[in-house]
Parts: C-alpha cells; structure tokens; sequence
C-alpha cells in the first residue's frame, strides 16, 4: 500500500447560491490512482481546483507529505508539486502545441530569449511519450479536440510533479487514446507518483484505479479500494440508489426511412451515403479525426457542400445555414459545448430556449412566463442541476452544462437530431436519463445520428452503427452484428493499409 | 425595472455624486436644473442606447458623430428647402439606416473588423457633410420647419421636455427589445459566443447588422436633436461622440467584449457623465480643472462599482 | 509690435455681487486662452465674479454651457461663439431669461446682444492677402494652410484672402488644411514643399499652424515668406526674429478686457455701442 | 523578417497604394519624399508599436495622446528651465512610464475595463498638461537643448532622419520582444485565452501592466520626437493619436480582440496612413475629399487583405 502522500481535511466552499464542498476530506497515496468519483456537480472539479490553486478554500486543510501548506495559485501549485489537467480545455488556440505546452515556463537562453528549436524538440519528446503523432509547430486551433486534450495531458506530464490531477481526461478521447494514457498512467505509478483521476466512465475505474473516493452533494462519503467495490456499489455511494441496466435499448419497428445522405463530398468528408430510419438511432463510431463532426456539421449546413445531396422526408434539401436546418427539422448538438454548444455568459434559460424561440413569441415580444415553465420542464426532465434557472452557465459544473446544451436541441423537436458525443462529462444517472430521452425520442417517431466514442455506447445504444474513418465511411453494421472487435478491425484494417502503402 | 436599474453597475457611483453635487451646489437639485441636466444628456444618451446594442454584440461603432453630423445636415437642407417636416426628419432617419447598414454588412459580409469599418464610415461621412455642406453651417429657415424645431428643443410635454421625453421612449423601446425579444435575446448570443449562436440557428450576421442600423438611426434621431438645439447643422456636429457614448455604455457596466451588460446602466453611464459636466459648470471649476476632476470621479465611480460587486 | 493693454477705466457703479458668464469657444487654443486671461484680469481689477466655461469648440456642449449659466443665474453671458448661426438659440435662451448677452469674437447671427466686440476675419483674411500682394510685387505662387475644415475663423480668414488675391498676379498653388494645429502645420507643409518647386509665400489661418509651417521650411532651406494670423507670443517673437514675415493681430486680450468693461456698463445700465471693433494690425518686423 | 512582411496583414493594399500614388504623383517616389513620409511616419508608427502590445493583451490605450502631450510639456519645461538635455529626455520617459503603469494597475488591481481606465488618464493628463502649460506651448530655449532637438527632428544617421532610426529601432525591440522573448509569449497566452494563461502559471496581471507601461513609455518617446519635431510643446500635442495609432495596428491586421497579431503589420498599417496623409497633400486633393479619399483607401486596403487570405 502506498504511501499517503496527499492529505485534504474539512474543506469546505461557498459559491452564491451553492454549498459546492461541505467539510470534505481527500487523500492520495503514492504509486496509486485515487479515483474521484461522484455525480454532475458533486463538487470533484471544486475540490481539486482548490487543490490546484484555482480557488480558495473557505475553510480546512491541505498536507502535503505531512506538510501543511497554502495553495496561493495556479503557479504556485505546481511549484509545490501539483499539476492538473482541468476537465476544460485551457490552452491559448493562437498559439501553436509547443508554445502551449512550455507556457508560463519557457525555456530561455542566457540572452534571454527563447530556446524555440529546444522547446520544440522536448514537446516533440513528450507527445511520443503519449504516441500521438501532432507537429508542435502547429497552432492549437488547427487540431481536433482530441489531438488538444493530448496536449494538456502531455503539458501537465511535462511539470514532473509528484501529484498529478486529471479531471475528465478520457472525456474527448477515443479508446485507442484511452489505452495510451493508461500506459503513461501506469509508467507514473511506477515513478511513485500519485494520481487523481476523474471520470464518469466506471470501467475505468476498475481498469487503472487503485482507490476511490466518493463525493455526493458537495459532501465527503467513502474511501474504498477498488479491489474491495464493485460498479453497482460504487454506483449506489454515488446515486445514494441503485440504478438498474445501464442501456435501456429500446427497439423500434419501423422501415420508413426520413432522412437520406447521397455521395455527400466536400473539404471534410468524402462520399459518404447512409439513409436513416424513422425511429432509429444510427451511431457513428471511429477514431479521432474521422471526420464525424465534420459529417454531422456539413449536414447542419455549417460547412458548404461540393458534390452530392441530402433528402428529408422525401425531399430533396440544402442548408445554407444552421438556421435553415433547424427549421427544417434537424438539429446538431456539438462535441464541444464550451466553445460551440453554449453561451456561457448567458443563463441557463436563455441557453435552452435559444434555437427555439419563435415558440415563444406573442403580440409584443417573448413569453416569458411560458419560457420559463418550459425550461422549468426540462430543468426536471434532464435533471439539471443548478440553484436557478437564471444562474450563468459558466457557473454550473461540466456535466450539467453539457445537459444544458441536450435540453436545448430537445427543444427544437428535431425530426433528426445529431448527438456529438452526447454523453460527455455525464455522470451515470444523467446518461441513463439521456439514453431513456433517446428511447422517447425514438417513440416519438423521431431519428437520431450518435457521433460517439464511447464504444459501450455505440454498441448498446444503436440500431446501426456507421464506422467512418478519414472522412469515408469504411463499414456498416446492424445491431446483431455489432461487436468492438468488428469496428475495430474495419479502422484498423485501414490504418494497416495505410501504413504498407507508405512504406512501399 | 426600478429594482434593476438599482442593480445597473456604477448606480451607487451616481447617487454618490448626485448627493455631493446637491450639496455643494444649491442650484444642483432643483426640478428646472435636473430637466436642464436631462435635456444636455438626451443627446449622448440617445446614441449610447444604439451604442449598447453594437458592443453587446462585441463590436463597436465610430461612425455615430458623423452619421450625426451628416444626417443633421441632410435634414437642415431639406428643411431649408421647405420640404415637409415629417419627410425630411424621415430622410435623416433614413440615412443613419443606411450608413448603419453599410457598417453592418462591410463588418459581416466583408469581415472586416468593426472598428475599422466604423472608422471609415466616421471617416466618410465627415468628408460628405463637408462637401455637402460646403464646410458651412445650414441655418434653418422657414415658420414651420423653424417652429419644429423650436419645439424639439423647447417643448414639453407634461411638464418635460420633448427630448427628454424622446430619450425615454427610446430607452423604453430598447429596454424592450434587448430583454423581451427574440431579436434582443441573439444579441447577447452572439455578443455571448458567436460560434454557439450561429450553431443554436442564429442568424449572426443579421443580428449584427441589425445592431448597427439601431445604432445609425439612433444616431440620427441624436442628429435631430442637435439640429434643433442649434437651429443649424454645423458640418463639425457630432464631431468626437462616439467617445462620449461609448463612455457611457461601459461606464454603464457593458462589457466591450460583448454578451454582457444592461440598456439601464447605459442610462446610468450617460447620467454620470452629464451630471458631471453641469456640475462642474455650477459649481465653477476652471476648465482645465474639469478635466482633471472629471476623470476622477470616473475612476471613482468604477471602482466603486467593483467593490460594490465583490462583496 | 502691438500691445495689448489699456483699455481705459471705467468704474463707478456697484459691481458688488455681480456675476458674470464666459463661455469661450475653446480652451485648447493660445489665442482664446488669451482672451479669456484679458476678461479675467480685468474682472479681478474691476470686482466682478466671473465663470469662464469651455464649450470645446463644439456648438451642443456650447448650449449646454450658457443653459447652466441661466440656471447659476449669472447677471449677464459674455459668449464667444463656435458658431455664429448655432449660438442663436443660446443667445434666444438668454433672452428669455432675462439675461443680457453680449458676444466677442464671433457673432450672433440671432436673438438680442447688447454688444458685440470683434475684430473682422475677412478684414484680417484680406489684410493678410494684400501684405503678401505687395511683398511679391504682384506675381508668384502662395500656399494657403487652412484652419479646421467648418469653423468660422477659416471659412471668413480664406474668404478674404482669397478676395484679395482676385485679378493679381498670384496663384495658390496648394490649398490644404492642418487643422489650427501646429504638428499638423509641419507635417503639410513638408508635403506639399515635396510637390511644389516653387512656392514664394504662406499664408496660415492661424499662427500655430504658421509657425508649424516654418518650421517646415526652415528645414528645406528655402526662402519663402510666411504670413499667420492671432500674434500669438510665439509668432510675434518669430516675427520679430525675422523668421516670420507677418501676423494679423486680432489682440485677443484686449478683446476679453473690453468685453468686461462693456458687461460692467451694461449692468449699471449705461448705454453701449452695439458693434466694438477692435483694431486689427499687421505685425511685421 | 522580409518574407514575413509580406505576410503582414495589408501588405498588398500597401504596395498598391505605392505603386498607385508613385503614378499619380512624380515627387512622391523620391528619395526626399520617401524619407519625409518616414519621419513623419514614424511618430505615429512609435505608438502603435506600443499600443500593439497592449491590443495583443485584450485592451486598448486610449491615453497615449495624452502621455505624449504630458510628457513633451514636462521635457520642455525642464529643458528651457537648464536641465541636461539626456535627464529631461529620462524625465519625459519616466512620466510615460509612471501613467503607463497607473493605466495597468488600475486595469488589473482594479478590475477597471481598458477603455475606462485609459479614457480616464486620457482627460486626466490632457487636463494637467493645461493646467502645466496655462494652455500655452512652451517654446524650448537654450543652445543646447535646441540643437540636440533639431538633431532629433532633422539629423541624419547614416542619411536616414533619426527619428526614422529611433522608429526602426524600436520596432527591431518589439519585434524581438514579442517573438523572442517569454514576456512576449505571455502577451500573446494572455490576449488569447487570458484563462488557460493564467492556469499555466503566467502572471498575467504583470503581463498586462507591463504591456501599458511599454505604450507609455513609447508614448513619450513619441512625445520627444513631436517636441523636438515643433520646438515646442503644445498643450494640445498628442490629441487624437490614439485614434490613429489603434487604426495603424488594426489596419495591421492585429485583432482588437486580443492575441492574434503581428507588430510587422502595425508597421504596414502605420505606412498605409503616413503615405495616404503624404499623398493627399502631394496631390493637392482638397481637404473634403481627402477625407473621403482616406475612407475608401483604408476600405479597399482592408477588404483586399481578406481577400487575399481567403485564397
Ligand atoms: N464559479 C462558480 N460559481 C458558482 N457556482 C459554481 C462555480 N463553480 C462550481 N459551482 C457549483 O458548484 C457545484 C460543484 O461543481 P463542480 O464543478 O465541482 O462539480 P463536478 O463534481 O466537477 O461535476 P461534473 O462531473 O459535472 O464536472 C455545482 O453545483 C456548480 O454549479
Ligand atoms: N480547425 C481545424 N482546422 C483544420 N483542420 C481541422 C480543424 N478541425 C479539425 N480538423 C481536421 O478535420 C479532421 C476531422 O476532425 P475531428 O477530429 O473533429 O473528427 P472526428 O471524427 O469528429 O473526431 P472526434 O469527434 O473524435 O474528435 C481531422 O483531420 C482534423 O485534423
Ligand atoms: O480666431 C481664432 C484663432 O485664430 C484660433 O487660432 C483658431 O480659431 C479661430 O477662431
Ligand atoms: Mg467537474
Ligand atoms: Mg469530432
């Protein structure tokens, strides 16, 4: 058993309107990953935000190897051995991967200037360490999200503390990066490091954990060893209750199909052809950089189209803009809510009803009362967790905000509804409670496109699943049919080939 | 509305100065004083409600003095001309619709950043009205049109005055517009987060132009003002602001990035700033001296305001 | 040279709590702070409480200025107008308070004033064109610096020396503004000393851009005549050294003095003239 | 440095400008005139070297003209007063580096937005240069003050002004700082995404201040040059440049939202306005049009440079 390294005793924290921490206690062990677990908004970001230098505590303490000390802020946690991956993306988007990854400790000459070329050969060094193949040289803004949370994750290995924080960093990976991180995560507990790891996903959990701590309502609950917990009891500390099936696959009999995509070719994706039925949930499953937003984004009319053509109940459609979209009855909800999902700045109200408010319109101006129950409804329906609804959405927790952005899209009443990684940041209930809105969405006789990465997700959740790689569909498969195994081949049987034809 | 102009940032700022001011200056708190007060501020007002919508969005909008300027002059020439009143405050209208459009669609369509876009047009115009006016004031002429005008200027109606009555049916319609429409709703959106309001199914671009055709024909409607004050359009009116108005939005609490802030606290910003320059005027504070005192009670009203938000 | 002092003293009469508004066109510019300096050092020497107020050069912040003065019930509005047809209505406002007015500078082109005191734009424009008429000798080729493209000063000042200049020998052979503003003065006159071979005079609407100007030329080493207008104490030491050739003297100090004077006359209720010229003069070494 | 030039943001509209005005006008494209334009570029292009480091942060500095008039009237006043000529030089540049950083404390420890704060020291050091110089210019006596001014406004290094080398220089500074060094790293993180800056350890309320206090600084040092340029200070120096100085930076395609920028472009863009300002006088273009004139151009300029990017 580790070594107790990390001690964090009654801590508590107030924001207006929020108890988010109520005298909670933390520790952490050396060569062990502590897993945090907890539902939306449990606090686990607060806590370790404290930790990390990012908040100040209202009351408790912090005991570094039996040490107390103060966490004055980010620079300073991290000079005292503490780095952090933040479950949001913090990276300057002008500036290129290396540059990122060196910031606030560049390396410079006598001459005080930069060491550029060494600064980019140890980024270079560190993102093979993560076996991600991403030139430093290249600007943030011009890699996918994914290819970004590597780069924090490389970024925070750089600091070589002794305590490293990962909120939610499986949270935009696929499986293949997942199982790299878990490599790098072993190598660390090997150099007697100790880890904090956050996730909604309680497979990992058991995959890389060691012990995990317990928060529900901003409150401290257990601390257990993995190998002493299984998922439902892990599930009933969270929930305080226990849930049933994880995926309430609903199966529905239609054939009618709504939706048609014909040889759809543009800058992101190249002749891609699928139809959707009524009723049904297509996923769509592959590896980082597929170009599946890119799909889902060009049939939202984000993006021109060169060549081919979509048909909607029959008709044959063309979106010039999100707007015409919607009114036509598809919506997309993005994989990235913090910068395309959500105006942060902007209530939880006024998030929800945004796409929709011509439902609200009269004589002079908006119903508000009628907006207001409404969101209301949805507040309760998707269990969205903030103190009311005119609180920012900036200030609600990560999975909440993500609901915010699902309760929006429902509100349009799409007739097809595409889901980019729905489930991001969501703790288990919530994603029981989204895959049972799918269920009624699907009842409703309304079709769904499922962008995700999350393979038990794909796999238990979809009617079909669509497996794209390199903007190209490379393999459909049905339900039935469905296994890891096959999605995988279909991408790996591509990687393959690539690779052979490169070195011929 | 009475609650939340308490909440319009620097509102303690402008009570704080309301109170020294009354008691420093006897003539201060008197009911003729404060309609004098409103009537010199209507003006700036006026054009930081526009104002409000454009940085909102994130943008900013430099043509306001001039599109002032020239529509003032348009409308003293028709006037002069003896063109029918209504039509030739119509014309004026129609011209800071116009120009705020122009600024709208080079800003969206042409992408160019607004403050240079706005720039240009603050440029343009001035050089127009010049032309137009041949660099001379038009004095307006003729019973109706001059009687009008004394109206706009002089006028009240129960009691207060028509441009201060005007600034408040401005304020009104704003206030509406920004908090219980649509059309408000996306300008926050797109100030908020351009990408996500365009993802939501916002037509961003709209909503932009929109913003600054408010701000160009509330510009004008400045512009009539100004015009009747003088009786004349001078080719320089309206000449430098644009400062003025954006002074009074983000003294208003607005933040210049866009997405955050309140029409109510734009009246705010713009009462702090007019109580300002009649009171140092009553109170006879050399002009140099006004300069210096102005910017300290800026400074103190803002920071005011800050602490008044942490605690 | 000029000086700008004695204007002779008027007293008697009770000046006892009397108070009495300016409201200057500007004071960013030497030639109004000057002015102003005249009213307040007579003010000081006669008794009488003065408010100065600074209008900014702009007409609206004007009307605001003299509305505040009405609500300070000041006894009488000295105004020294952006311009002459914007001030109307503020000379109408005091009129309707009951509040003698009385302009300097520039006029009312409406309402009642009791006296105006000014010296003549176009009289100086002209003064200034035909002093450069007879330093050529009837022929050459002039440069006219504009003031602030709108204002008055410049409108009338190029007036007259345009007038002037008619049927003689003399071109201009650049036309430009710099504003009333001595960088800018320099920055086109270098221009324009970059596209024009020959130039033989300058005339400038004012001396900040006049001395802006010479400065101009004085760098490129040729020898060209520069002619402003105000003598301000700048210009009138370039004149003196030679550098400058002529300013048209409005003696914006002696302005400011008799506006006190005539104010003090019209509160005791004397009479006083309606038109207060004050001599121009040319200064030249 | 060359091939990036041509990446600067106008750099097209730039030489079209050139080529377009060198055919129209004979004098222009000649060694003097070109030298002319440069120094009198160059007081404009020193400022918006600074304020390009500020604009990379997210803010503006609308107090430049301000500090430049500020700190030319305290060097005149030292220097007729006696005072060696290299410690009155150090007393304008301490003055611009004081406000400087008064704008940035009050920005970052107040919590006070950009454009107020600076607003605010804008009419507070206009108000206490009239005050200083009773609203008079103060001509700079002595032999040997005047002669190492003129050497500053007509000297040659070289055969280049040495106001046109004190412009390069600086800019060489800048440019080294903002791509070489970690302070200008952080000035980029900061304006980019002042957050994750913040979150990597950057002290980014040190980086802010430091960015007002080099535009104050460089400000003064503009101030010097206007000084030695007129002999004389005005109490009016300076007034407006901050409007010009912005416009040269966004020109230069930096964006007014922070982060994305390159001081080459400001360089372009402070060319595009001394050439433009040169040209129109070369021309003789009579002073309506010319403003007119300008807006076009500067409209074109902008509108080719994203053209060209969208390629
Ligand atoms: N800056 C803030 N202002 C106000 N409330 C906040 C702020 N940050 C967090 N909260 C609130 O504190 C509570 C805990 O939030 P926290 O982000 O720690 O949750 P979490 O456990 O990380 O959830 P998730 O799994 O969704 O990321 C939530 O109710 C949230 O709304
Ligand atoms: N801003 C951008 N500029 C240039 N290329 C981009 C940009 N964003 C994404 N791409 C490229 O587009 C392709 C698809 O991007 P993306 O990674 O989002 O696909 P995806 O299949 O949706 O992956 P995931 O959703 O799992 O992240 C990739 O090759 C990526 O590098
Ligand atoms: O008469 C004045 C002065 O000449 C001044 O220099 C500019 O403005 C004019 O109106
Ligand atoms: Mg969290
Ligand atoms: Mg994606």
């Amino acid at each position: 058993m580790g070594r107790e390294i990390l001690r964090m005793e009654n801590i508590s924290k107030s924001f207006p309107g929020v108890k988010a921490l109520d005298d909670v206690r933390f520790n952490a062990y050396e060569g062990e990953v502590m897993a945090l677990l907890g539902e939306n908004g449990a606090g686990k970001s607060t806590l370790m935000k404290i930790l990390s230098g990012v908040y100040t505590k209202d009351t408790g303490k912090i005991l570094l190897n039996g040490k107390e000390l103060e966490v004055l802020n980010p620079k300073d946690a991290f000079d005292k051995g503490i780095a952090i991956i933040h479950q949001e993306l913090n990276l300057v988007p002008n500036l290129t991967v290396y540059e990122n990854i060196f910031l606030g400790r560049e390396e410079t000459t006598t001459y005080k200037t930069l060491k550029k070329d060494y600064m980019i050969k140890e980024a270079k060094k560190l993102l093979d360490r993560l076996k991600v193949d991403i030139d430093p040289t290249l600007k943030i803004n011009e890699i996918s999200l994914a290819k970004q949370q590597m780069v924090e994750i490389a970024k925070a290995l750089s600091l070589n503390t002794s305590v490293i924080i990962m909120d939610e960093p499986t949270d935009t990976l696929t499986d293949k990066e997942v199982d790299i991180l878990f490599d790098v995560i072993r190598e660390l507990k090997a150099e007697k490091k100790a880890i904090v790891y956050i996730s909604h996903r309680l497979k990992e959990v058991f995959e890389i954990c060691d012990r995990v701590t317990v928060l529900r309502d901003g409150k401290f609950i257990d601390e257990r060893l993995v190998s002493e917990i299984d998922e439902e009891e892990i599930i009933k500390l969270m929930v305080g209750r226990t849930l049933d099936e994880q995926f309430p696959y609903l199966k529905t009999n239609t054939s009618e199909f709504v939706f048609e995509v014909k040889n759809l070719t543009n800058k992101y994706v190249k002749n891609i052809s699928f139809s959707l039925k009524r009723g049904e949930v297509l996923g769509i499953s592959g590896l980082v950089g597929a170009g599946r937003s890119e799909l889902g984004k060009t049939i939202f009319g984000l993006y021109p189209i060169d060549e081919g053509e979509m048909i909607l109940e029959g008709k044959k459609v063309e979106f010039k803009s999100p707007k015409e979209a919607i009114e036509n009855g598809i919506m997309y909800v993005s994989e990235d809510r913090k910068s395309e999902g959500l105006v942060l700045t902007m209530d939880v109200k006024s998030n929800i009803t945004l796409s929709s408010l011509d439902k609200f319109k009269r004589a002079l101006g908006l119903d508000k009362k009628k907006e207001e129950r409404i969101s209301e409804d949805y507040r309760k329906k998707i269990n969205i967790k903030t103190p009311t609804l005119t609180q920012k959405v900036k200030n609600l927790s990560g999975g909440n905000q993500q609901k915010v952005a699902i309760a929006k899209s429902l509100l349009t009443q799409p007739k097809v509804l595409i889901l980019d990684e729905p489930t991001r940041g969501i703790d288990v209930g919530a994603k029981r409670e989204i895959y049972d809105l799918l269920n009624v969405i699907k009842k409703e006789g309304h079709s769904v496109i499922m962008i995700s990465s999350e393979m038990p997700e794909i796999l238990g959740m979809s009617d079909r699943i669509i497996v794209m790689h390199e903007g190209k569909i490379k393999g459909e498969l049905t339900k039935e049919e469905a296994t890891s195994e096959k999605i995988m081949n279909y991408i790996i049987k591509e990687e393959e080939d690539r690779i052979e034809s490169k070195i011929s | 509305m009475k609650a939340k102009l308490a909440k319009a940032k620097p509102f303690l700022g402008l009570v704080l100065i309301v109170i020294v001011v009354s008691i420093l200056s006897p003539n201060f708190f008197t009911k003729d004083n404060l309609l004098t007060v409103l009537r010199q501020t209507s003006i700036n007002a006026i054009i930081a409600a526009g104002m409000t919508f454009v940085i909102l969005t994130a943008g900013i909008d430099l043509s306001v003095g001039s599109i002032l300027g020239f529509s003032g002059a348009i409308c003293a020439y028709l006037l002069t001309n003896g063109t029918n009143v209504i039509l030739a405050f119509l014309a004026a209208v129609l011209v800071g619709a116009v120009f705020g459009l122009f600024n709208g669609v080079v800003i969206t369509k042409g992408k160019v950043q607004p403050f240079i876009a706005t720039l240009a047009t603050m440029i343009l115009l001035r050089g127009a009205t010049m032309v137009f006016t041949n660099g001379k004031p038009i004095a307006v002429k003729g019973e109706s049109a001059t009687n009008t005008l004394r109206y706009i200027a002089r006028g009240e109606i129960l009691g207060i005055p028509v441009a201060v009555v005007m600034m408040i049916v401005v304020f009104i319609i704003c206030y509406h517009i920004l908090h219980n429409t649509k059309y408000g709703r996306h300008v926050y959106a797109v100030g908020g987060n351009e990408q996500a309001a365009l993802l939501s199914g916002v037509n961003t671009d709209r909503v932009k132009m929109l913003a600054y055709m408010i701000s160009g024909i509330l510009a004008s409607i400045a512009g009539i003002i100004v015009l009747s004050r003088l009786s004349s359009a001078q080719p320089t009116a309206g000449d430098g602001y644009e400062l003025d108005a954006i002074a009074a939005v983000v003294l208003g609490g607005t933040s210049l990035a866009g997405g955050q802030g309140m029409i109510l606290g734009t009246v705010v910003g713009a009462m702090i700033i007019g109580i300002l320059n009649n009171a140092l005027n009553l109170l006879d504070v050399q002009s140099y001296y006004q300069m210096i005192v102005r910017a300290i009670v800026i400074l103190i009203a803002v920071l005011l305001d800050r602490k008044d938000k942490n605690k | 040279t000029t000086n700008s002092n004695e204007g002779e003293e008027t007293n008697g009469g009770t000046t006892e709590g009397k108070t009495v508004g300016l409201v200057v066109s500007t004071q960013s510019n030497p030639f109004f702070v000057t002015l102003k300096e005249g009213a307040e050092q007579k003010a000081k020497d006669l008794g009488v409480e003065l408010i100065v107020l600074d209008s900014q050069d702009d007409p609206a912040k004007e009307a605001s200025n003299v509305e505040d003065l009405i609500t300070k019930q000041v006894d009488l509005i000295i105004i020294n107008p952006t311009d002459s047809d914007a001030v109307v209505n503020s000379v109408l406002a005091a009129n309707d308070a009951g509040i003698p007015v009385i302009t300097v500078d520039r006029a009312s082109n409406g309402g009642e004033v009791v006296s105006h005191i000014a010296s003549d734009n176009v009289a100086g424009g002209k003064m200034a064109g035909e002093f450069i008429i007879e330093q050529l000798g009837g022929n050459g080729k002039v440069v006219e610096l504009e003031g602030i493209a709108g204002t008055s000063a410049a409108r009338e000042r190029g007036e007259g020396f345009n007038a002037a200049l008619e049927g003689t020998g003399i071109e201009v052979v650049a036309r430009q503004t710099a504003d009333f503003d001595r960088a800018k003065g320099l920055d086109v006159m270098e221009n324009i000393l970059q596209s024009q071979p020959e130039i033989d005079a300058v005339f400038a609407h004012n001396d900040e851009m006049a001395l802006g100007a010479l400065e101009a030329i004085k760098a490129s080493g040729r020898d060209i005549i520069v002619v402003g207008f105000d003598a301000t104490d700048d210009a009138v030491k370039a004149v003196e050294a030679g550098e400058m050739a002529a300013t048209v003297a409005q003696q914006p100090g002696l302005m400011g003095e008799i506006a006190i004077e005539t104010a003090l006359k019209v509160m005791n209720g004397e009479q006083v003239e309606a038109n207060i010229p004050v001599e121009l003069q040319l200064v030249t070494k």
